[in-house]
């Protein structure tokens, strides 16, 4: 019982699986490029997520957190470029819904 | 520690020459003119500067900056990949009327470029997952903006936001897995993860899970199938250039990341015999579902190439094909498919590189991507079509090209190995590919102008460069021993 | 039932919350904030595993920097005519969920399946002291590589972003 | 004269027409007069050594038979056992200089008629050079002592006769006749070819004295008596196309489209005989349900032609009928067993024969002559109803046809006698010994049928008077250099040349020289032998020759009551007999019948398989009728899809294929990712089962 | 290697002086017209010359076949090797040049013909530049094949001869050209890949033991292929009957069906001849359909005897089809060259027929065919190019009565068809023969029915000559010149070989008597 309750390893991997799956989804479904970058985010955090777990809980000690500050890190630039990109597709298109700009194909 | 990250710079060079490259082009990137390719040139320079430090590297096996890079024979075969394929990228670069169009932002194209380039370096070469991570995020990055660079056309705007959402997803999915498992076996470089599954913490479940998130996230970058959806539309937006960095470079590099995190960490070290075939760890036989979505690459890139009618396009699929082609040679699992993957990139960038060199100066005068304009071009510029017509025949496997050479390894190969399956469809896909290669040949030779009949001139550079590009591609065909011993030198992969 | 259990639970649920919210809400800047408020949630999350030197990068980078550029995205590229509109719509709701909800199926299977290797648990007393160690010592050089990526970034960022014209407008 | 001389004398006269030939083609035009005389004189020339050579061989070597050869090719290596030598040779027997005496004697004359007959011809030096070709050919066929050089002289003649026939191909109707006289003997052909095939494969030789050897032996094709029969019938079956023995009979008639003399030369006294000559020298091997067969094909020609000969109207056809029906005795004679009887009749019938087209070629040349004067281009000058009373006009043409008429009516103290009532009476005997006594019926109708229409052909030309007068004023007799050869062989027709004896063959120089080759198949199979044959022959012969002279008189007497006294109407005659009278005068409807099956056959099925290939197989395998029907769509996505390389079979499904991959590519980058994880959840199955 | 000029064997300089050709042609200046097209003649000119050296001093005792000590003219050194690699031992691909009796009479009949093809190509104007250098090109590739012993040189050359032969029909062909060179291209190339991947089985099956080192080689040397004992216990085409190696075979045989051509592999033929321009034709007829019986013969046979002995009877039936099929299907058309192409068909299937027979006569017979065949069909395609020059007419229908006006063109078209129809004292007699009597020998049924293709033969050569030479000369025909001397110089040489070898063969057979006899013996030495 108390296992259960006692938050473990597999609770934050839980918590994770959650956000990476919700974040999937808004990249899935939402049609506004900036919700999909929110959604990409999400998927990240998710991540992180993981790299601190394990590093709380395995032998991969702080090497874990390493990786989780870098991710942080490449988040944040990639954020940027990706709202950039964002700015110049309005600026051709007039919209930023995904799912309009389709001229590519076939 | 110091000494150590000393010693390890001392082995660092070509990529130091890279960093120091790009921050000459930023600095001068202020005060020179951008009305000539200066920094066109820093770069070239700066590229055949570190080609050169890799040459200097041949030979070398070690493993720096405590276990994140390997300086392997391997890394060098597949650096010196990179930079014969940089070097003419940039050449192409000065040629192209694309990026002629946006001048007064040359500067930052070659910066990005110079970032991917980096970014490659670290790929092939790189051993800690982070590092692996990054590497994989700087290409990507830099390759984002250089597909919009021609801000003004909505395709190539279009191809950058496309392009980003899929990579940024990709490399989400990638660094999920990373992170499993990383969790499972509590290493952070490849080694350690071998060393640990070696031991035989069994996690089937969980490691399968991890290997297909990472299959996925490279599969992104091979543009292999089913992660290859963004590779026709991003090709077809980005500037010639680009499309050709990204099929042949980007591509190259990401298998040589694929190999060496495949083989380094899922391999059972104690198959490693003279025998020179391997046997994967218990548990995670990767290379089945390698085979599957080779087979689907060949088969779709194959199909859907045939109703093309935009060349980027029919490249595109085409490369996806190549990939399919390729990564056979990973799937048998053994040295000698290695070397036939290595003398299909090495044979595979000259091809293609002349493939879309040639599309880029025939779009450049037409103004038209479109196959169906090229009709009659054999005799408004013969050189060139005669230089398409042999690329395109190596790229279906013809003799005496080097394509055929090409094949005929990853085939035997395969063959030897006894997936014979897997070769019958890479036959059958082979002879469909024959029909849209031979499509652009027809157009340019077998049909009448229509329209005007005036001669295309191009400049003597751009005829050098072709040649310079036809010469490999024939004579590899006849003789290509030095490509093989090379590549079988350059088999020793650090740690295995 | 001590107190970490107690505020596992309250930050994980809080930040699940936040997390749907953002995924569902019609109006992308609640979206935006619920976000933030996921972030922060996150970022407790870090605290709890003993990682407070992440959990307050996350904290600037994320909700100081990536939540500011977001938001000005969403001002810069909102504009219908003269007003502002922040309505945004969702496409292909039902593979979508099905397909996050399968993912979620599997990984939470895998999981829970897996018994993960000997969960030991040994206080970081001063995690900054070690990163700072690892960052100028085994993990110095994708220190530098980080550097060199952010320059690209930026590079790559400013050029999208400024307005450019070819010299030559080339049709679409 | 030493028998190894032989040797190079035969190759001489085998030789000297080729080379007259050869000298025509490339320098005729040169020569003065055209090169006719050249011809002539090399013809006469192998004329002359052949008749020394029969001489000697029958005064000095009568039963040495000497043959010469050498290795044409050698297939095999000696290192693996079995060589194959393919020699080439020349055998010299009495049968041999016989005949090679009367084929020279015939062209020689021939070719004097011609110079006469042709004279200011278009091709007149092809004509001539033609002619020595085919002497060389039909000489070929008579010396060779293989079967090989006997198929290969056999198509030559073949081909001399079609390029002879077609020598005025102007016409249509001569270059069909060509071709029909070509095609028709290559079925034959065809079937001699295997016949060859089998013996070959068996004995592994051509040369006749190895296989008579190894036959003889008891070595039977495939171990059995059953294909030697069939090889013995299939080698016969080329003698069938060559001398127009029913089934292949038809084209010989067409075949008078060709100039005169060459139906004289060729489809008369030589090359038709060959047939017979073919038979004579295998005889050896032929079984006796083989000869059997071989009898009743005779008997069956002869029978038919003769009765088509009675309506034609054509002089020329008449003749030619009338020539298959010879044919017929004679293939008769040998299959019965009469094998001198039916050598000696071609012989004969070779001179008689001949003589008749020469007579004939001389008719039609006045004829032609005279309408031409008249300026009188659609009167048919081969048609006997615009003749009669041409006796008085041309008396020497005359007296000499008459001669012919009555040497192949059998009337006696003519050759044609003594020869045809050695056959009937070897077909009495036959009939006698094995009981088939149709064979001997059919022979004496034949007979009375050969004197009634070669009477009706003689009265109707030149007796009464012609239909109209004016029409034929300027009719003239014939050049010397036509008439001459004329009265050679009205001379020839008389029995003194064959027999002291006019009433009896038998005791000739003639039986003496050929007599009938001892059977070599195995016991059971064998004719009955020859002596007993022959005394069975002495038996018969009496009433044989009685019978014959009663029935050739029938013939005589009713041609005479029909035609000439008028005592019955040859109207009222055919309407009596309406049916056979119809029949006859279709050629009982073989042209028809073979018309409307095979050649009409053939080429539907062939239009059949040509469909069949342009859209079935290359259906198939190109998936053209995809490309049919798609083309039905519009040219330019024919253009653009299937021209430019979707042609092959999986044409269809590849474009399928592509096309629905190609939706998968939206454009919507959503979408995408849609698909990556649908796919990468199934991969992950995919994972968990492997 | 007693004929060597500079250094390199008589073989390397026939095979590749096209070459030499093709480069000096390509550097000639545009409007050089003349001086290209003279300097393929001279080229060609040299080759045929080369062809009579090798002619007379070709050992005719010698074996050939499997032995390499028994092949004449050899040239051969190492071109590709990869010392000791660890898991295959060790890489070779020699350039290995020879010939013995069976391609020695190939090579004489590519020189020849390539010969006349360029003579025959005088009035080609368009891109005269290009067409010479894609011809010359072609040229190499088809005597590349022909006197090549290892099978990656052999496939090389092999593939070589596709582009050079797409570009010739699909630029300077009829209407419908681009459909015929793109079938052409197909067809090759699927057969292409079958024969690629059955090599590279081939490679990774056989090793034979260096005698100097002893360690195992796996190499292309199609001799070392021959040699049952090369075959690696347990690698894929190992063993005899084995599934595998009927696979392999029937790849194999599909791949030079379609070169040959056989029903129902055949199609591409009428569709390539009718748009190909004459020269092409009579390269396309006198050595490329050649190539498909000559690989049957080089690789097929003896290095599959077990799979060639299973198929024998399948290919008999099949070459027997064609006879019968092709006949039949030029006797229905009513375009000159669809009639020559389906001839060819038809008299490629006696070539069949006679191989399959798998004795002496049949190979001789067979393979004397394949020459004369080239030799025939080369005069009759040169006829159609005549006539069609003259009024851009081909139809059957469209002639008649050409007899009396262009008599010499009468009498060599005359003799090109009854060699075609095989009558004796042409070449095309002797041939057809043998294959018959060999033929006959082991499948008795199928000969009886070929032989009746000759009837049909007879019937559709007559009726053409009927049609064309025979009749009256239409009006607007009645005033064409007769042969130039350019084009009497194509025709002669070919009629003097065809009379020459009709009425004495030996002389060629001789020179492959004894290598065919040595095939046989390899072949059938598993039946007795």
């Amino acid at each position: 019982m108390d296992l259960i309750i006692e938050p473990g390893l597999t609770h934050f991997l839980a918590v994770s699986a959650i956000l990476f799956s919700l974040g999937l989804m808004t990249v899935l479904s939402r049609r506004n490029v900036i919700m999909v970058l929110m959604g990409i985010e999400l998927i990240l955090n998710a991540a992180n997520i993981n790299f601190i777990a394990f590093s709380r809980f395995t032998e991969l000690s702080l090497e874990g957190q390493m990786i989780g500050l870098f991710v942080v890190i490449i988040a944040a630039a990639e954020a940027a470029v990706a709202l950039a990109i964002a700015l110049n597709i309005y600026n051709r298109f007039k919209t930023i819904n995904v799912d309009q700009i389709s001229q590519l194909k076939g | 520690m110091i000494e150590h990250i000393l010693q390890s710079i001392s082995q660092f060079y070509p990529e130091i020459t890279l960093v120091m490259a790009l921050c000459v082009i930023v600095t001068t990137d202020f005060f020179l003119n951008r009305k000539d390719h200066t920094a066109g040139w820093i770069l070239f320079g700066g590229v055949v500067f570190s080609g050169l430090f890799v040459l200097m590297q041949l030979g070398w096996e070690q493993s720096i900056f405590s276990d994140t890079i390997a300086v392997d024979p391997f890394a060098v075969f597949f650096k010196v990949v990179l930079i014969i394929v940089s070097l003419f990228i940039v050449l192409f670069s000065m040629q192209s009327g694309e990026i002629e169009a946006y001048r007064s932002r040359i500067g930052e194209y070659y910066m990005l470029l110079t970032g991917m380039i980096l970014g490659m370096f670290l790929m092939v070469s790189a051993t800690n997952l982070l590092l692996m991570y990054l590497a994989f995020e700087m290409t990507s990055i830099s390759s984002y903006i250089l597909s919009g660079f021609t801000k003004e056309s909505r395709r190539s705007a279009e191809a950058s936001m496309k392009f980003i959402v899929f990579g940024g997803v990709s490399s989400g999915v990638l660094l999920y897995g990373i992170s499993l498992l990383c969790g499972i076996t509590g290493a952070t470089d490849i080694y350690g993860v071998n060393a640990a599954l070696a031991t035989g913490i069994g996690q089937p479940l969980v490691l399968s899970v991890a290997i297909l998130m990472i299959i996925a996230g490279l599969g992104f970058k091979i543009a292999v199938v089913p992660f290859h959806f963004w590779a026709p539309d991003v090709y077809e937006g980005a500037p010639y250039t680009i499309s050709a960095f990204l099929a042949i470079a980007s591509k190259i590099a990401a298998f040589a990341m694929l190999i060496r995190f495949f083989t380094v960490s899922f391999i059972d070290i104690d198959s490693i015999g003279i025998t020179g075939i391997w046997s994967v760890l218990e548990g995670v036989n990767w290379n089945l579902i390698l085979a599957v979505t080779a087979a689907l690459a060949m088969i779709v890139g194959n199909l859907t190439a045939l109703r093309q009618d935009n060349i980027k396009r029919m490249l595109a699929y085409s490369s996806i094909a190549h990939a399919g082609y390729i990564l056979m040679g990973l799937v048998v699992l053994s040295e000698e498919g290695l070397t036939a993957i290595m003398i299909y990139v090495m044979i595979y960038l000259f091809m293609n590189l002349g493939a879309f060199y040639v599309a880029m100066l025939f779009s450049d005068k037409l103004g038209s991507e479109s196959i169906e304009d090229f009709k009659g071009l054999g005799y408004r510029a013969p050189l060139e079509s005669v230089s398409m017509t042999i690329f395109l025949v190596a790229l279906t496997g013809l003799p005496p090209t080097g394509g055929f050479i090409a094949k005929l390894y990853i085939f035997g190969t395969a063959i030897s190995a006894g997936w014979i399956w897997l070769v019958l469809i890479a036959g059958v896909t082979t002879v469909i590919s024959l029909f849209y290669y031979i499509r652009v040949v027809k157009n340019l030779f077998l049909v009448q102008p229509k329209g005007p009949v005036d001669p295309l001139v191009y400049t003597m550079s751009s005829k050098v460069i072709l040649i310079m590009l036809l010469i490999p591609v024939l004579v590899l065909g006849v003789y290509f021993t030095p490509v093989l011993e090379f590549a079988r030198y350059s088999m020793k992969i650090f740690g295995m | 039932m001590e107190l970490t259990t107690i505020l596992f639970y309250l930050f994980s649920v809080a930040t699940i919350g936040a997390a749907l919210v953002m995924v569902f809400s019609k109006n992308i800047v609640h979206s935006a904030f619920a976000l933030m408020f996921t972030l922060i949630g996150v970022a407790a999350l870090y605290v709890l595993l003993y990682a407070d030197f992440i959990a307050a990068t996350q904290l600037l980078v994320y909700v100081g920097g990536i939540l500011i550029l977001i938001l000005f995205g969403v001002m810069l590229t909102s504009q219908k005519s003269d007003t502002l509109n922040f309505e945004t719509v969702m496409v292909n709701v039902l593979p979508a969920s099905i397909l996050s909800v399968g993912a979620v199926l599997v990984l939470l299977a895998v999981f829970f399946s897996t018994d993960w290797a000997g969960s030991w648990t040994t206080e970081h007393s001063d995690t900054v002291t070690g990163l700072g160690n690892m960052l100028m010592g085994d993990y110095i050089l994708p220190f530098i590589i980080a550097g060199v990526l952010l320059l690209i970034a930026i590079i790559g960022a400013i050029l999208m972003s400024t307005r450019i014209s070819a010299n030559t407008q080339e049709s679409n | 004269m030493e028998l190894q001389t032989f040797i190079p004398l035969a190759l001489l006269i085998l030789l000297l027409p080729l080379a007259g030939f050869v000298t025509l083609i490339f320098a005729g035009k040169k020569l003065p007069r055209k090169g006719d005389w050249l011809a002539t004189a090399v013809i006469s020339m192998s004329f002359l050594l052949s008749l020394t050579l029969l001489i000697v061989k029958l005064g000095w070597y009568p039963d040495e038979s000497i043959t010469g050869s050498f290795n044409w090719l050698v297939l095999g290596d000696a290192m693996f056992g079995s060589t194959l030598a393919i020699e080439l040779g020349i055998l010299i027997d009495n049968l041999t200089v016989v005949m090679i005496t009367v084929v020279t004697l015939v062209s020689t004359l021939v070719h004097f008629f011609s110079i006469g007959y042709m004279e200011g011809d278009v091709r007149y030096t092809r004509y001539f050079a033609y002619l020595g070709l085919f002497s060389f050919s039909m000489l070929g066929i008579v010396l060779t002592h293989n079967l090989l050089m006997m198929y290969i002289f056999w198509e030559l003649v073949g081909i001399c006769s079609y390029l002879l026939i077609g020598h005025w191909y102007e016409k249509k109707s001569a270059s069909n006749a060509a071709n029909k006289a070509f095609i028709v003997n290559r079925v034959g052909d065809a079937g001699m070819f295997i016949g060859i095939m089998i013996l070959f494969t068996n004995f592994s030789t051509f040369t006749f004295e190895t296989i008579f050897e190894s036959i003889s032996a008891g070595i039977l094709p495939f171990g059995s008596t059953g294909w030697l029969t069939a090889a013995g019938i299939l080698i016969f079956c080329g003698a069938v196309g060559k001398s127009a023995q029913f089934p292949l009979q038809i084209w010989l008639p067409d075949a008078m489209e060709g100039p005169t003399p060459i139906s004289a030369l060729i489809h008369a006294a030589t090359m038709v005989a060959a047939g017979v000559f073919l038979v004579a020298r295998i005889f050896p091997i032929l079984t006796a349900d083989a000869l059997m067969v071989i009898a009743y094909i005779g008997a069956i020609t002869a029978l038919i032609a003769a009765t088509v000969a009675i309506t034609q109207y054509d002089f020329k056809k008449v003749l030619a009928y009338s020539t298959i029906s010879q044919l017929g005795y004679m293939i008769l004679g040998l299959g019965v067993g009469a094998y001198a009887a039916g050598f000696m009749h071609l012989v004969t019938h070779a001179a008689f024969k001949a003589g008749l087209f020469l007579a004939a070629g001389s008719v039609i040349y006045a004829m032609h002559h005279a309408l031409h004067k008249r300026e009188d281009h659609h009167t048919d000058a081969q048609d006997i109803r615009n003749m009669g009373g041409l006796k008085s006009k041309m008396p020497v043409t005359y007296w000499t046809f008459v001669i012919f008429t009555l040497a192949i009516s059998g009337i006696p103290l003519t050759s044609g006698f003594l020869s045809k009532d050695e056959i009937l009476a070897g077909t009495l005997a036959y009939s006698s010994l094995n009981g088939h006594y149709l064979l001997p019926l059919i022979g004496f109708i034949a007979a009375g049928l050969t004197a009634f229409y070669m009477f009706r052909l003689l009265i109707l030309a030149f007796h009464g008077n012609h239909a109209n007068t004016s029409r034929l004023a300027d009719l003239r007799e014939s050049p010397k250099v036509m008439t001459i050869p004329l009265m050679v062989l009205a001379g020839l027709s008389f029995f003194i040349f064959y027999s002291f004896n006019p009433f009896g063959a038998a005791s000739g120089w003639f039986f003496a020289a050929i007599e009938r080759p001892m059977s070599l198949v195995p016991e059971l199979m064998q004719p009955t032998g020859a002596v007993l044959f022959h005394e069975t022959v002495q038996g018969v012969h009496g009433i044989a020759m009685f019978i014959s002279i009663l029935v050739a008189g029938a013939g005589i007497l009713g041609a005479f009551l029909v035609y000439s006294w008028k005592k019955i109407s040859a109207d009222q005659l055919a309407s009596y007999m309406s049916v056979l009278y119809r029949g006859a005068v279709d050629k009982w409807y073989f042209d028809a019948i073979y018309n409307r099956v095979f050649v009409d056959g053939t080429i539907r099925l062939a239009r059949i398989l040509r469909w069949f290939d342009e859209r079935v197989i290359d259906g198939l395998v190109n998936g053209t009728a995809v490309v049919a029907r798609k083309l039905s769509q519009g040219g330019r996505w024919f253009d653009t899809y299937i021209v430019d390389g979707l042609i092959n079979g999986i044409a269809e499904i590849t474009d399928r294929a592509g096309n629905m991959l190609g939706k998968l590519q939206t454009g919507k980058v959503q979408t995408y990712l849609v698909y990556i994880v649908f796919s990468f959840i199934v991969l992950f199955v995919l994972y968990l089962q492997i | 290697m007693e004929f060597q000029l500079f250094g390199i064997g008589i073989l390397s300089w026939i095979v590749f002086i096209p070459i030499v050709g093709m480069l000096i042609v390509l550097l000639l200046p545009d409007k050089k017209h003349d001086a290209m097209r003279w300097t393929a003649v001279v080229v060609t000119g040299i080759q045929v010359l080369l062809a009579a050296v090798l002619f007379r001093g070709f050992d005719r005792s010698m074996l050939g076949i499997n032995e390499a000590e028994s092949f004449q003219f050899i040239e051969k050194f190492n071109w590709i090797t990869v010392e000791s690699v660890p898991w295959v031992g060790k890489i070779e691909i020699t350039y290995f040049l020879g010939i013995d009796g069976l391609s020695v009479i190939m090579v004489i009949l590519t020189a020849l013909i390539s010969l006349i093809g360029v003579i025959s190509s005088w009035n080609i104007t368009k891109m005269v530049k290009g067409y010479f250098a894609l011809y010359l090109l072609l040229v190499t590739g088809m005597m590349g094949v022909f006197v090549s012993l290892d099978f990656f040189l052999f496939f090389i050359f092999w593939e070589v001869m596709l582009l050079p032969m797409y570009f010739l029909i699909g630029i300077w062909g009829g209407p419908r050209r681009q459909y015929a060179a793109i079938k052409f291209f197909l067809y090759t190339f699927v057969g292409g890949v079958l024969m690629m991947l059955v090599m590279l089985a081939l490679y990774f099956s056989v090793a034979y033991t260096d005698p100097a080192t002893g360690n195992s080689i796996h190499t292309f040397n199609l001799l070392h292929m021959m040699n049952p004992e090369n075959f690696v216990a347990g690698s894929l085409l190992a063993g005899i009957d084995t599934t595998w190696r009927y696979v392999a075979w029937l790849a194999l045989f599909i791949n030079f069906a379609i070169k040959i051509p056989i029903f129902p592999f055949h199609t591409w033929l009428p569709d390539a001849h009718v748009e190909a321009p004459t020269p092409i034709s009579v390269i396309l007829a006198g050595v490329l359909l050649k190539l498909g019986a000559y690989g049957l013969l080089r690789i097929s046979f003896p290095i599959f005897p077990d799979a060639t002995v299973y198929f024998a009877y399948m290919m008999a039936v099949l070459g027997m089809i064609s006879i019968i099929y092709g006949a039949f299907c030029a006797m229905a058309q009513d375009d000159f060259k669809k009639l020559i192409a389906y001839s060819s068909v038809s008299h490629m299937g006696i070539v069949v027929l006679g191989i399959a027979a798998l004795n002496t006569q049949g190979m001789v017979g067979g393979v004397f065919q394949m020459f004369n065949h080239g030799i025939i069909t080369a005069v009759l395609f040169l006829v159609v190019g005549v006539i069609y020059d003259r009024t851009k007419k081909r139809g059957l229908y469209d002639f008649g009565g050409i007899a009396n006006v262009m008599p010499r063109y009468m009498g060599v078209a005359v003799i090109g068809m009854f060699a075609a129809l095989g009558l004796p004292g042409l070449n095309g007699f002797v041939s057809e023969l043998f294959s018959f009597l060999g033929a006959f020998e082991s499948y008795r049924w199928l000969t009886i029915i070929s032989v009746s293709g000759i009837i049909l033969t007879a019937a559709y050569i007559l009726w053409t000559i009927q049609r064309v030479f025979l009749g009256e000369a239409p009006p607007q025909f009645e005033s064409l010149p007769d042969l130039s001397l350019r084009e009497k110089f194509s025709f002669i040489p070919l009629i003097i070989l065809i009379i020459l070898l009709g009425i004495y063969p030996a002389p060629a057979v001789e020179l492959m008597n004894t290598s065919l006899s040595q095939l046989v013996e390899l072949v059938t030495i598993g039946i007795n």
